[in-house]
């Protein structure tokens, strides 16, 4: 058993970390959050100039080839600062499903323009009925000729308002289908929905769009297959960028409670305040350890479909309760868009239902366990 | 022991449930998204349409429910006025100064001499004038009384210099109140004054504090050379705590909290037994019913602290009255929070949206990002746990933090 | 809206309380626990001299005629006490199911003899799969010529072992009916079992007892309905019970804060302790005040199905809660036999399962509010 | 990042996995209902089990894996110990005394002389000796550095007067180490001593402390002139303090917490499967299934805490070894609490019972009852999660508690 991170791995938190703290401190955020667009183009390209887009996809399309964990390093550090951009939609999500369903020349094609920050994509799967299962996707796709004709509403797609491409699940003959749809084609009208997090959450309408057969990722009615693999690790990655949120979080009300004199006393010496600050270290502390495992297990290729739905379930639970008593130590200024542990209350919450809430989690630790 | 409402407060309850249920009918959407501070002091429109109530509550002198009638008022009972704000609540139709209405006049009742009586009920009765409260500082919250902005005689006048912050409304009100430290030489709860100021005095400037989410309630008001008649003292000088302590103290029966909870559950209850997902109807998952019936069973014993607290207060027993009210302060805002929390759980992934259209559940969005600041505002729930604990009957004994390197052994 | 007592009431409670103080201190109460009895026959005869067991029943056969608030108010102040004896069997469960289901004869005979302490009752309803709805009986009363013949077994029957007679439920063709059954008929075996309450729960098995029609309470097939309007009034009886105790659990626990140093400090002094019992206070408050609207909606009369539910699944909660937070704040001592806080936490665990638990009782609100 | 087991791992995991198998099977009745201290203390059966296992597993030299080849042991790593602990632990199976084998026998591997090592360890890796540890006084529990117990030096010999509490198995063992006052002068940490004591020796007296449900498992043992020579005091006089703490660091994983805990939920989930209530298999209820699902999590992401543990303990950084293993001790015994007051829920009615032959979930009040203790015992989850706050990255500042009656302004 080794829970010590490769040099390598050291080295590119390390470099990210200063990358993020140097290009995008959270008045940035802020701004960023305001503006329509959503994330920083100059700091996307230099993201790519970094060689983050690529760090986990194959050699052969110009990426780095590094597990998984280095991935999740990266997210992880993102969750730290907050860090709004397209990378889980573009890299995360879209990058492992061309990477795992795509055929030669998507990936040719894509991936490369991807790992360069020249492609921008986005995940359009959810409906309005909110429905998590990938089996249980209705928007239909028609076949005509040797093409499809979509129609339908998809929900809660990230970052489509900036993407080249869309991605989208829906329902042929076959099954379930994955599409690649070009953002500006023909009937495609994209909405940016207002969050809690202020992020990119678009709905993305289609109106009779066209779509060749060579757009579609895997073979016709595997999408549920590949979005279920793709969604273990998108899962999993989404944790790391939780516990990233977690760390700042709990560091960044640990150290205001130690400057915040009330009483003549600084309220850290509250025992009421130790105590909200040690539950959320041991929240966080179990939830680190269980994720190290989890991304081990996810690299080596063992099953864990359970594992990765506890871990997220509870993390959602963690995070929330770190963001929550976050504000509250913080008191009324913690409220406020000046101070920045709003910043992850508010991303806790969005995590929360981001690749599924605890109910759903839970629910399927049950079935895994066989009830 | 008696719950029966008597017939006249039955025919209240239905002239008041009546009234507002008609009115809100009438208000811009923000308000049937749910409405709140957020509707009436962010929103422009929001704002108009509070102020227009007002004029319609005051010409029904229900603003003065509570006061003698010589001062204009009704003399209502402590049950009268629960029903009216249980009424009111419930349908969060707006038009009711609470900084006024609330916590400025019954004040005046108590403390004010017959002058400023004269001068300031009147215009609140009548729905006129939006009031703000003005007592916490950057360094000066929970800790309320080492609060540093300060009053300095001058002739007839007091001329004050400092800083507040978390005044709620201030880009919108035409008066405050606040407390000030009026001896220099004094320290915490001493030396302290309480004023009435017009908002529109030379050298208040007013500056927006957005919350979490960019709306636009609260604010900080900077205070320079601010020029307050001595007349507009109320209480006399140097008894600010004590008139501050009396204002936090009127009502506070937290029967808000547990009259929007109803009808936040109200709303819930809608949603989840017209939704399927994952192949199920969201109402038939046992995992909800339960946290159903939880929040039921809370809001209803909730309802009865909230009665209790004025039951208490028309009493006269006003430590157990106090006790009772911090009790349903910390029930109400935590229930708060649990009920949007769990709101935007049953919406799934709709629980991260801001907008209605999308969320069918209104407004559940904003009321869990306010609910984070009930817990807080008024005496965080830790303060008011401590304060709880410190009574009877359980009397814990309230020792002192020190730093034990300032400390000889 | 009125939360005061009648003077009378308040005189009952302060009588009932010097009784209980003077005549079972704890120690008292521990040994009736290691009784086989399970109750102190002397007391109970004490108790019907003060008209204990009359208090709420009609003139006509002895009794009082108080108000149910009456009784709830005795109830209270034995869970003070944690003071265990057959009154809620015999007074409350049986009592009342005599006095609403049973004819003139039976009101007559028994009724009489309960108030004057001269009969216990034991009510076995519940059967080893621990369904708690009344149409959910199984057990099966055979017709023989005018008489029934029972056979099965019961359990969770509270004094059975300690009754004169049992009150059965049992399905006939007609439903659910309700039979009075000699204790030491042939064919009935009552055992004891081991609780963490240390109480008088029992097992009671029939086997072939013949049952007259005659000891039918109401009509055959009434009794799911008998069942459920006396349950209903029994879970607010024991709701008063469990109050009693939270409240004694609570000051005992702020008494015994407030006189342990630890540290140089009384721990009452500690802000995580002062935060548990005004968590317990809290918790008290909001179910003490529901319970008397909801009391005062039974002897009025109205439909309170759903608020009865509310406050018991509540209440078992807070008890629990008091109890657990009790025992923490007492620390080691307060896990054992000597001291008395954990009375009061083994009892909250046994209530909680009394006259419905949580999960049952909130579904029962769920139902009631249309879900 | 390395989760997986080398080869010769994975075989002595399924080796000690099918040992305990085995052995639990010939055991008493009551430890296939649970076991644990109740089991192997309060019952004469099951004690004389666990000393039978004891003897066993000292010929197989798994009583001292730990320890250095030299004095008998296998040097075995901490991993290694961890498969040994939890193969162990899951089956519940007695026979490891955690006293005389976690706590007493590392202490003398790192504070005992060659002569208290020669003397000590041998009988305790052959598991001849029942251990007992006499910390806690009824005025010195979370505060243990205030205890009272005394020895004054006589000749070669010390003489213990006083009175210990919570001495777990002080009626079955023939051993103890306590830790008393040897410096009269000297008050809080300092002047303490650590001493192993026969128990056998006059002057001891051993008084049952009956637990809640009847069990007898702790004692209050009183010292009067109990005389122990000087060459069984251990790390030298004045450091008693010093070696405590070390001793209660040593076996700090809290890994048993979570693998009885994996045991229970096993058997949870068992039951669930086959029982009908209400209508309903326990198994179909969403608000069950989720309860389950958040058990799992914490039991799966607890034993990675107590695995890092272990890790930090093997790379040397106790500070933060500490820190991980409080945090471990407070997740384990708040989830022993709350699995068993599900178990009981689940049951329903039959929560309430003690007794097996009705209870189809073995055990589980006796475990919930058990369970209240573990959030006490070995210093509070209240004291532990104040000292998470006080060590790195919280660095909480540890203010003192005063009476301000006492303190000059």
């Amino acid at each position: 058993m080794d829970f010590n991170f490769s040099p390598d791995q050291e080295m590119l938190r390390k470099s990210v970390a200063e990358f993020l703290k140097k290009e995008s401190a959270y008045e940035a955020v802020k701004d960023i959050e305001e503006s329509k667009e959503g994330y920083d183009p100059k700091l996307w390209k230099k993201m790519a100039g970094l060689e983050w887009m690529g760090i986990h996809f194959p050699e052969a399309y110009g990426g780095f080839g590094d597990p998984f964990l280095s991935l999740c390093i990266i997210m992880e550090e993102m969750g730290k600062m907050a860090f709004p951009s397209p990378f889980f939609s573009t890299v995360i999500q879209c990058g492992i499903l061309i990477n795992e369903g795509g055929n030669e020349k998507h990936k040719k094609d894509l991936l490369t323009k991807i790992i360069k920050g020249r492609l921008i994509l986005s995940l359009a799967r959810y409906e309005s009925d909110a429905d998590l299962d990938p089996s249980m996707i209705r928007m239909q796709a028609h076949t005509s000729g040797d093409d499809y004709i979509l129609n339908g509403t998809k929900m809660f797609a990230g970052d489509a308002n900036v993407a080249n491409k869309i991605i989208v699940a829906a329902r042929t003959d076959e099954g379930v289908t994955l599409f690649i749809v070009d953002a500006d084609a023909k009937g495609v009208t994209v909405k940016k929905r207002h969050t809690i997090a202020k992020d990119n959450t678009c709905d993305v309408i289609f109106n009779a769009v066209n779509v060749s057969q060579k757009d579609i990722i895997g073979k016709p009615g595997q999408g549920d297959v590949l979005l279920d693999s793709m969604e273990r690790k998108a899962t999993v990655a989404k944790c790391a960028e939780m516990l990233g949120g977690c760390e700042t979080a709990m560091l960044m009300t640990a150290e205001y409670a130690r400057g915040r004199i009330q009483f003549k006393t600084p309220i850290a010496a509250f025992q009421s305040i130790q105590h909200y600050m040690a539950d959320m270290k041991l929240g966080y502390d179990a939830c680190i350890n269980y994720f190290y495992k989890v991304t081990w297990m996810i690299e080596e290729g063992i099953e864990c479909a359970k594992d990765v739905s506890a871990l997220k379930a509870r993390l959602n639970e963690v995070y929330n309760t770190i963001g929550t008593l976050g504000v509250q130590i913080h008191g009324g200024i913690g409220t406020t868009r000046e101070f920045n542990i709003a910043l992850f209350f508010r991303r806790a919450k969005a995590f929360e239902f981001m690749m599924g809430d605890s109910q759903y989690h839970y629910e399927q630790v049950a079935q895994a366990l066989g009830l | 022991m008696d719950f029966r409402l008597t017939k006249q407060e039955q025919q209240l309850k239905e002239m008041y449930e009546d009234f507002f249920r008609n009115a809100i009918k009438n208000a811009p959407d923000i308000f049937k998204r749910g409405g709140g501070f957020e509707a009436t002091f962010s929103d422009d429109e929001g704002f108009a349409f509070h102020r227009k109530m007002a004029t319609i509550l005051g010409e029904k002198n229900w603003l003065s429910l509570p006061w003698p009638k010589e001062l204009g008022g009704s003399e209502a009972s402590i049950m009268h006025q629960l029903i009216f704000n249980e009424a009111r609540e419930v349908s969060r139709c707006p038009g009711y100064d609470f900084h006024g209405c609330a916590m400025f006049a019954p004040t005046l009742l108590v403390f004010g001499n017959d002058d400023q009586k004269k001068r300031f009920l009147p215009p609140i009765a009548r729905g006129e004038v939006q009031y703000c409260q003005a007592w916490s500082e950057p360094d000066a919250g929970s800790d309320l009384s080492s609060l540093q902005t300060s009053a300095k005689k001058d002739g007839d006048n007091w001329v004050i210099n400092g800083q507040k912050v978390w005044v709620t409304a201030a880009h919108r009100a035409d008066c405050m109140f606040t407390i000030v430290r009026t001896d220099p030489e004094s320290t915490g709860s001493k030396g302290l004054s309480y004023f009435y100021v017009d908002i529109n005095s030379p050298g208040i400037e007013v500056r927006p504090l957005y919350y979490m989410n960019g709306a636009h309630v609260y604010n900080e008001v900077f205070f320079t050379d601010v020029r307050v008649p001595h007349k507009d003292l109320i209480g006399g000088e140097g008894n600010g705590w004590q008139v501050t302590m009396a204002t936090m103290n009127f009502e506070r029966s937290g029967m808000g909290f547990f009259s929007t909870g109803k009808k936040a559950l109200d709303r819930i209850i809608d949603y989840v037994k017209t939704t399927r997902r994952n192949g199920e109807l969201l109402s038939e998952n046992a995992f909800i019913r339960q946290e159903i019936g939880k929040i039921y069973a809370s809001l209803e014993a909730g309802t009865m602290l909230a009665y209790r607290v004025g039951f208490t207060q028309a009493s006269g027993d006003m430590m157990a009255a106090a006790s009772a009210a911090s009790e349903s302060k910390i029930l109400g805002s935590e229930i708060s929070r649990d009920i949007s929390d769990f709101g935007t759980k049953v919406l799934g992934l709709h629980g991260m949206l801001e907008e209605s259209d999308a969320t069918p559940l209104l407004n559940v969005i904003e009321e869990y990002q306010n609910s984070v600041g009930l817990t807080i505002a008024g005496g965080s729930n830790e303060i008011q746990r401590s304060i709880i604990s410190w009574m009877a009957p359980l009397n814990m004994p309230r020792w002192k933090l020190v730093n034990p390197a300032t400390v000889k052994k």
